[in-house]
């Protein structure tokens, strides 16, 4: 009698180390010891989980489930260590998927062992909540391994294709028409749940719901915009805690269905504090497309400038800012930033670094980069604060950044219309690095490129920033 | 494995509470936590390792492991990535942003 | 009324929750609220008036009403005062503080 | 087997309702409605039950049930319009003692039934879960009860004795040891508690636990001092709530359970929050006392001046602060205030109200008083953001408010040491309306009074403030 006490102590503790670590992760200070909160609330599920089974009937399988958490451990852990800074975006979407996969199969998995073996309950209540639970979390489950697929791939940007070593861009598609298909996919997908509770032998209507939700998943992501993948991650995220308490229901633990629906709705709270971040509002992101299209073709032309002339114009300032970008993410050359900084301050310059909220490819990309490069965080300065700054700036470096500094934005038109800007243009003199005139992930000219007080210094970040050093250095 | 009315409705009290639990417990987040909270959060959201746990090992306990069986052991490398992978990531990415404030702070 | 081992622990999680969820609900208010919130909150706990109506007709059911069912009237009686006085004078410090404020945001 | 789905779904609901009422009641804006959702929660708590009663076993004594609710209601309703301003306190106090009482008087009931009708469990899983709920509701239940009684009349202040109608102060004791008197209580109540497990048919260790519960409720809060009782009746109010939650654990109800725990969570960080803007420590509040004590023999004398006198100096004055303390609340004269303030802006002179924030006896209680006069909320300034203005200030006029200005407290000595005060020693002319030179809650002598630059108008407030504003119509 006393056992299975000690079972459903060990889940609620568990569970209450997933509460605790949710709320430590939301602020700076706590977050590391919140996430190590989590993991030992999901050590201790696991464990107190194999225990009741052993206790219970029985475990039959050991080689075969400590093999699938030792293999599924390695996999997770190579991945999580190998990826680079810049991958990590899409490296949590996958994660995303696999979390919503998994709560799909297992309910799967339960609803075809119940067929096989005639376990279909017989009395409305069982057979209503567990098939409803069960069809719940596979739909939620098959959207959010799809849609968070799609995502990934547009967050790389795209894929090689096999064999042909082909790099292709992923595509953003979305007539207006597609909502509608979305609608009418999303209630037959509805149906098919009602029809497995009708028909409870009948897999048919098992298969057809697992079908037509993968479709819907990758319907919902194809047209949205690469540039708002981070809130759909987010979204997805919310659903794959969804999903996971459905399971919780299917197999009726109450440790998924508490973690579940907190991460559920923790997550939604999270994509709405991103949208406002990226001052966007959830149904457009979702509804309308943006960004990502086609790339326009630069019609106009700038003449580049050398490191040697920069350096020169580097002589005599008093006051530099420099704004990162997505560019010094790809060309990870936060430690050649860093010394630029280095010198400057040498030469009595004083250095800030200017952070747009949505800079980079995921937000905080930047924060993230440069504390790497163990740039003082006092220098790092929010976008609203240092606007203001830029009007009594000697020099304004903008390394790898563009739609962030694009004065379009201000127009209030196009895809970029009504997103706050870097004020990088009211700066005394500019120098903008990177490969060529091309746009950013929006898609947009920048007229920043072609004012007279900008100089471009064309080329790999990395590979100028060292140029440009070097040539302080010697000047 | 039969449910009984009482059962269901305390579940489902439970899934609301935590539910309200889930919005109250996140207000405001700086921009530099978004990812790792989300990732974070998604490692959690892996907790249904712990339904594939008794998936699989009911079905290879039911004597004839099927479909249902592999579906089951899919379900929990697919999980365990999700967990160990999403604290492992998160936990790279906090390091380099709160580890270096703190170092700063004690210095 | 006999107890099931999952009951008690299904009521002991909803009990952990709910006070999580207390703690959070509540993060800054200012002076001016401290008084009715905590009349507010001390109308809310008279939910025990729920628990009376069970107890006194339990009690008047058994057949032979003594203490106990006098008892429950009791605790009747009392939970209702701490109720409907609760809210009723909560309602009336808001009136003041709040709805004043509204009708000038109004004009 | 539908029906009984449709009362838990009445208790979610009210429960749900509970939750966002509590929510809503934390910001000023939606605060009435919060207290409106609180209220429809209590309902549908109420009527659910009596048709679940109904539909279950048949309620037998309708009019009892009935009756009891009507005269609940009636008794709560005529206290609460009756009730003055200043008394609200007081109320509250009472209020939460009742509710208190009630979760102590449902287990004893519950106890009291079960062991005459011999239904005391026999497995021990049972009677361990409710005998222990039940002697934890009582234990909690009494101490909330005698304790709140206790913090109402120090509240009061005092009381009349019946026949004699002599009034009594009421005492304030609590010598260093009885801290241990009242941890061997706890212990001892703990030990009955275990004792009625382990003799569940013997009624007399319920008794004794009624017995020590009660009496620890009083010793709890007679050391402490009343100008703590606003934290005492919070924390009481916390354990209220968990009272609740542990009935709801006797009769099995998870509204209860939700409801109780939630306001016991809440009610606590309440308290911390009370005890904060009143600059003390939980602990200390608890154990040890502070003001409230025998009043200091006043030494000192100082002249005092007349309304005309007074009357004269707001004449070519530009700036004028207001500061209302518990005087202002006693005598009512908020309104008088409220014309004075007009005649002073009449005369252009720029008028502010300096609020501290534990003026009065109830957080927020000058706020209440001022609103219910139409002063315009923009001119009620918090503590913080006045203190600076009193400098430029040209007079200040202190209408019953002593403690909040007294400089006593910069020294961080005595009672009032390092509570955070109004500057009003800064102005440049100081009027100050009480009934003598005596001192206020925490019984400290008070140094403004003998400034040069202050002028005492002596006499009941509503008069005193009448007096000045007819002789200011007339100057
Ligand atoms: N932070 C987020 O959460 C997030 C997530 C997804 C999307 N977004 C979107 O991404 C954009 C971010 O703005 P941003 O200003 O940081 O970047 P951006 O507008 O995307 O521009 C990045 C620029 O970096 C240059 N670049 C690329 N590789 C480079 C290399 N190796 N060396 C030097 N330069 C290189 C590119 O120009 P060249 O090709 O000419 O070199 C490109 O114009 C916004 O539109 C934002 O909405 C943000
Ligand atoms: N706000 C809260 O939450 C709260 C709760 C409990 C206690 N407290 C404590 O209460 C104190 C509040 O400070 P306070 O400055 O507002 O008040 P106070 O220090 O208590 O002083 C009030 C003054 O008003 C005068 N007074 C009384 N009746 C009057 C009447 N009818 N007309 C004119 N004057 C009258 C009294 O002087 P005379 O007798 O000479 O007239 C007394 O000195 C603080 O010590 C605080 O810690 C606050």
């Amino acid at each position: 009698m006393v056992d299975p006490i000690i079972f459903d102590i060990g889940y609620l503790l568990s569970a209450a180390l997933f509460i605790t670590g949710i709320k430590k992760l939301g602020s700076p200070r706590t977050a590391p010891y919140g996430n190590q909160l989590g993991s030992a609330g999901m050590l201790l599920a696991v464990i107190t989980t194999l225990v009741k089974m052993q206790v219970g009937n029985g475990i039959i399988g050991w080689e075969l489930l400590v093999g699938g958490l030792v293999l599924g451990s390695v996999i997770g852990a190579w991945l999580a260590v190998k990826v680079e800074m810049t991958g990590m975006p899409e490296l949590v979407a996958l994660f995303n998927g696999f979390g919503g996969a998994a709560s799909a199969l297992v309910a799967l998995s339960e609803v075809l062992a119940r067929i096989k073996t005639g376990e279909v309950p017989t009395d409305m209540l069982n057979l209503w909540a567990i098939w409803i639970a069960i069809g719940l979390s596979g739909l939620v489950g098959w959207i959010t391994l799809t849609g968070s697929l799609v995502a990934m791939f547009k967050l790389k940007g795209g894929f090689t294709i096999p064999l042909t070593k082909k790099w292709v861009r992923f595509p953003t598609w979305g007539p207006p028409w597609l909502n509608f298909v979305k609608v009418g996919l999303l209630i037959a997908s509805f149906a098919f749940v009602v029809m497995t509770v009708r028909e409870p032998e009948n897999a048919l209507w098992v298969w057809a719901l697992v079908g037509s939700s993968c479709l819907l998943g990758v319907l919902f992501v194809l047209p949205i915009g690469g540039a708002d993948m981070p809130v759909v991650v987010s979204l997805l995220n919310s659903l794959s805690g969804v999903a996971a308490a459905f399971t919780g229901f299917v197999i009726n633990n109450n440790v998924l269905i508490i973690a579940g629906s907190m991460v559920g709705a923790a997550g939604l709270v999270l994509t709405f504090i991103m949208c406002k971040a990226m001052n966007r509002q959830l149904i457009d992101v979702l509804f309308k497309s943006f960004g990502g299209s086609d790339k326009e073709t630069v019609t106009r032309t700038k003449v580049g400038s050398d490191p040697e002339e920069v350096a020169m114009m580097c002589d005599g300032i008093s006051t530099c800012i420099i704004i990162p970008g997505y560019g010094m993410a790809v060309s990870q050359c936060q430690h050649a930033v860093k010394e630029f900084a280095d010198l400057m301050e040498e030469r009595d310059v004083e250095v800030k670094y200017a952070i747009h909220p949505v800079a980079g490819r995921m937000p905080g990309h930047m924060n993230v980069l440069l504390a790497e490069a163990n740039v003082p965080y006092e220098q790092l300065i929010e976008m609203d604060e240092i606007n203001s700054e830029f009007a009594e700036c000697d020099l304004a470096v903008v390394i790898g950044a563009n739609d962030t500094t694009n004065p379009a934005a201000r127009s209030g038109e196009g895809p970029l219309g009504g997103m706050p800007i870097l004020d990088v243009d009211k700066a005394r003199s500019i120098v903008i690095i990177k490969r060529s005139l091309s746009v950013g992930y929006a898609g947009v000219d920048n007229d920043l490129f072609f004012m007279d007080k900008t100089m471009m210094l064309f080329g790999d970040g990395k590979a100028m920033m060292s140029a440009l050093n070097t040539a302080i250095k010697e000047y | 494995m039969s449910l009984t009315i009482a059962a269901l409705i305390g579940s489902i009290t439970i899934f609301v509470l935590a539910i309200y639990l889930g919005f109250e417990l996140i207000s405001k987040v700086p921009a530099t936590l978004h990812t790792p909270l989300m990732s974070g959060a998604n490692a959690i959201s892996g907790i249904t390792v712990v339904g594939a746990l008794l998936a699989s090992n009911v079905a290879f306990n039911s004597g004839s492991p099927g479909i249902a069986a592999w579906l089951g052991f899919t379900a929990l490398v697919l999980a365990t990535i999700n967990c160990v992978g999403g604290f492992m990531v998160t936990n790279r990415m906090l390091e380099m942003i709160a580890g270096k404030r703190r170092k700063k702070e004690v210095s």
